[in-house]
């Protein structure tokens, strides 16, 4: 698929959400490895507010609507370090973006390095700090790179460095967050953030695949 | 999982209505889980703290007189969001100006320093500190400074005091930057906690197993050790902490003392542990102006205790021991 | 066992000072486990509590201004002996007597009466009450009375805000003998304790069992039961309360309320429950005139609580309302 | 044996302190069923004091005194209900006694007969009330019907009777002490402090016969 339009983006979001609320088990057992155990309930929460609002709006005219919506309703319900970053994976892309009704390779991969850009000066975490920057970044670069002809190509790509990302915070001490205490103790056990954007971008993936 | 509860979904909501019916003198803003003094006085510094629930009686339980003006409520040890954050700075808006008191962790850091942000914008005048009080983790190459724990009580006592004498935000944020910058934090765990939402414990430990250094969030500490004795960990914890704070009990210094529970372990080991401590701070010449022992910044149902210990100059000293009145937390002059 | 503890041996001892040692208006006579006082008032009426340890902050938590005078500190879970609070009578006598508060068990009963006896022989004024509070057990061929339980705290207070107005110890014993006579109370605990000096827990229970109707002592309850939520808690408590009070909602009494926990039951869980307890005497159209929530009789490291609901008259509710200052029982007038 | 002497009495009752302390284990077990746990803890700490006392004391003239020293002993340092009970066993005995310098079968009913006349009065328990009475009054009645010519036989007699006692508690529900709240839910297990009154005969009588 070269490009999808806003009622199809807004499918696309809402299977990411699905994914997170039926990961929320999951997301909690990895938080609970080094972190206080409760980032499957934080996102799965956002989540579920994220999806209900996009269901709610109707009125949905741009993709900057859809990314919009589901990133205020994180920032404003969940709470938490989660809140602030998801809420800013969503928004910080299209703060300056003119507004669009057709997301395609090279407007979704503008949004995730703005995205990054923007989590970085909220969190200042950088790569290697045992975040979700650790599968963002990544991710992100993996757009720049990739063919922009293909939208389902593309999001494979993004999903496969972001699935990179999560393995390599495996051999992370964490520099922010919970885990940041335990040191060494860390190493071995994945990011919980950092594990959600994986599950993000292969449910976003995944839904391109399905409609093609 | 044992709780007295109905729904998880539902926990903070009925117990922060359940804090409201027991002390009438306070207002729930259901909408942004806002716990706030009926009357808000326009003519001194309006303190703000907060942070994830299952610190309790942290933090609505030191509101009151002498102490914070609101507390602002997130999910179970999850920060509350900007938003709800930036409500409590209006609806507690003082001629004077807004202070809000944040422990180190990132989450909290960001929601209430946006609040800050966006409250300004509405022409609000509004500052913070952060607490980093925790020194488990000794500052190196790994992280972005410590944690905020059981330290911040004292700091909210203090600038509570401040504030009350009618002082200018600038001089609330002086004094209560010296507060926090004075006191250091170390505790240990002989449990994890149950997070009413997950309904297990978040990590299990052996029977002869503590953590040692953990904060306040039912995560692991910095190291899993075997179980020591109440004097073997008092002179441990005296220990690192004086070494901290660099006192060694050469000078008239005196300090505050704060023996504080984690939740689930019972007020007679807490008093047990003072003695200890107190012996300890006694053998190193060390003179104690005020000692607190009680739950006060818990870790919903962990078992285990963290001292902390404030550095006192005598404008400190002189503000501890200013009446305050919250129900989590009381000094009588 | 996971406690902060040296050893079982000394457990009692060290936590007295542990006490003491956070509280410098009190003094602790070693020999006798008397925590007590330093000032004793010659001219009014002393009041004198104690029973076993691990019911902290019960009892020593409530000796201050307007409450007790002197708490005598048995080991754990067994009364003190008649020598122990013989000379407690003794160390804080005054010129207008002194006023024994006990809870209705055996042990407790026996040595306090004993106590009472040789000091009456000695030519000290001396009187006793007793609390029956637990409706656990309904009167009946079995028994001989009722257990004293957590509704003993509000008797203290009671008793102490008439001592402290400087009334005889005639009129003590009488008011004190109405609160106690007005006070019910009700447990249940999702564990049972663990008694330092047997190290392992007094009974087990399975993950979805409580046992319901239990006293301070760790001891079973009347009935296994599987859990229930807080609202159905709250219903069946305050519903049996209310019944043995005979309280219908249909006039103007008033009631206090105190949600007491057992020890390792997190306050965030006092707070939910009280919000049910709450809930169910509005809709009985019960008016509450203080509420109390926190850990105040506890039963060393139980999971669980208890309700107590003492009904007013004008000349209780004004006392309950005079200031109080003890570190475990504060109120603010 | 037809009588013992002040020494040997002292010796049989130190038995018995052993005894007990060696049974803190059982009799803190028994308390958890129904009680508070710490039966065991505290008859065993009231023992060890009163042995330590009756050993300290090489002056003791009489019967009396013997039981004196282990009575205030345990009266004054265990508290509890059974402080004052097993305290009023040695004490209550030998209120109204004159001086005695040898225990003999008459004396020893004598003073048993006269502790559960005290302990009676002072805790209000009686037979079938699941309380150390039930364990102690059918000694007393035993040591009354026996031949009094031989203390080591008539010491089994009581022996027998205490443990037909225990076994009799668990048939009922307790009036008093911690397990009174228990209701129906006592039966099928025995009372503590009456097990702790066979343990003494049986030590006692287990002395004795080492005598012969
Ligand atoms: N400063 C930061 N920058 C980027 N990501 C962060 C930062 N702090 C935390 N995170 C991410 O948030 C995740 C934890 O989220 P969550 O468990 O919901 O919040 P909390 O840590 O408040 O419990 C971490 O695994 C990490 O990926
Ligand atoms: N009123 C009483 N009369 C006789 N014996 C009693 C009475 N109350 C308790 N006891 C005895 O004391 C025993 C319990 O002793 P213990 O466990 O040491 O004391 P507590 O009940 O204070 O924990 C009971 O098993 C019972 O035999
Ligand atoms: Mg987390
Ligand atoms: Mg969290
Ligand atoms: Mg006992
Ligand atoms: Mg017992």
């Amino acid at each position: 698929m070269k490009s999808i339009n806003v009622e199809t983006c807004k499918q696309m979001i809402i299977a990411a959400c699905d994914a997170i609320i039926d990961s929320k088990e999951y997301l909690t057992e990895v938080d609970s490895k080094i972190g206080d155990g409760d980032h499957g309930i934080g996102m799965s929460g956002g989540m579920e507010k994220a999806k209900a609002a996009l269901l709610a709006k109707d009125d949905l005219a741009t993709i900057n609507d859809v990314f919009k919506t589901t990133g205020m309703q994180m920032l404003n319900s969940m709470g938490g370090a989660s809140g602030v970053i998801f809420g800013s994976m969503f928004l910080g892309g299209i703060k300056d973006l003119e507004p669009a009704t057709e997301l395609d390779g090279e407007l979704f991969s503008k949004i995730i390095s703005a995205s990054v850009k923007t989590i970085k000066l909220r969190g200042k975490a950088e790569i290697g700090d045992k975040t979700m920057v650790d599968a963002l970044e990544p991710a992100a670069a993996a757009l720049e790179k990739a063919d922009k002809d293909d939208l389902t190509l593309l999001m494979g790509d993004a999903a496969m460095a972001a699935a990179g990302g999560v393995e390599a915070t495996k051999d992370m001490v964490a520099k922010f967050g919970r885990a940041k205490s335990l040191m060494e103790r860390a190493i071995g056990f994945q990011d919980a953030g950092a594990t959600s954007v994986m599950i993000i971008f292969e449910a976003m993936h995944r839904y391109l695949q399905a409609q093609e | 999982m044992k709780k007295i509860i109905n729904r998880p979904e539902t926990f903070v909501k009925e117990m922060c209505n359940g804090i409201v019916s027991a002390h009438p003198e306070f207002e729930f803003i259901e909408k942004y889980k806002i716990i706030k003094k009926k009357n808000i006085d326009k003519n001194k510094v309006s303190l703000i703290s907060g942070g994830g629930s299952g610190h309790e009686p942290a933090h609505a339980g030191f509101v009151g007189r002498g102490m914070l003006d609101a507390a602002v409520c997130g999910d179970v040890f999850a920060s509350p969001s900007q938003i709800q954050v930036y409500q409590a700075i209006k609806e507690t808006a003082s001629d004077k100006g807004t202070l809000l008191i944040i422990k180190n962790y990132s989450g909290d850091m960001m929601n209430f320093k946006n609040a800050a942000y966006l409250a300004g914008e509405d022409g609000i005048l509004v500052d913070y500190i952060k607490v980093d009080d925790d020194i488990a983790v000794q500052d190196s190459l790994y992280t972005v400074g410590r944690r905020g724990v059981a330290g911040t009580v004292l700091v909210h006592k203090i600038a509570g005091a401040c504030a009350e004498q009618g002082k200018s935000l600038d001089e609330v944020k002086k004094v209560a930057l010296k507060a926090a910058q004075n006191v250091r934090s170390i505790g240990f765990a002989f449990s994890s906690c149950t997070v009413p939402a997950k309904g297990t414990p978040t990590f299990d430990m052996g029977e002869m197993e503590m953590e040692y250094g953990v904060g306040i969030h039912g995560e692991p500490g910095i190291k899993r050790e075997q179980i020591a004795t109440a004097d073997e960990l008092a002179l441990r914890m005296v220990s690192a902490l004086l070494e901290d704070l660099k006192v060694d009990g050469s000078s008239e210094e005196e300090v505050a003392l704060l023996v504080n529970g984690f939740g689930s372990t019972p007020l007679q080991e807490l008093y047990l542990l003072n003695n200890a401590v107190t012996r300890e701070l006694a053998k190193k010449n060390i003179k104690i102006n005020r000692t607190f022992v009680g739950n006060y910044m818990t870790s919903i149902d962990m078992m285990g205790a963290s001292v902390s210990i404030m550095k006192l100059d005598e404008e400190l000293a002189e503000l501890l021991s200013q009446k305050c009145d919250a129900p989590g937390f009381k000094v009588d002059g």
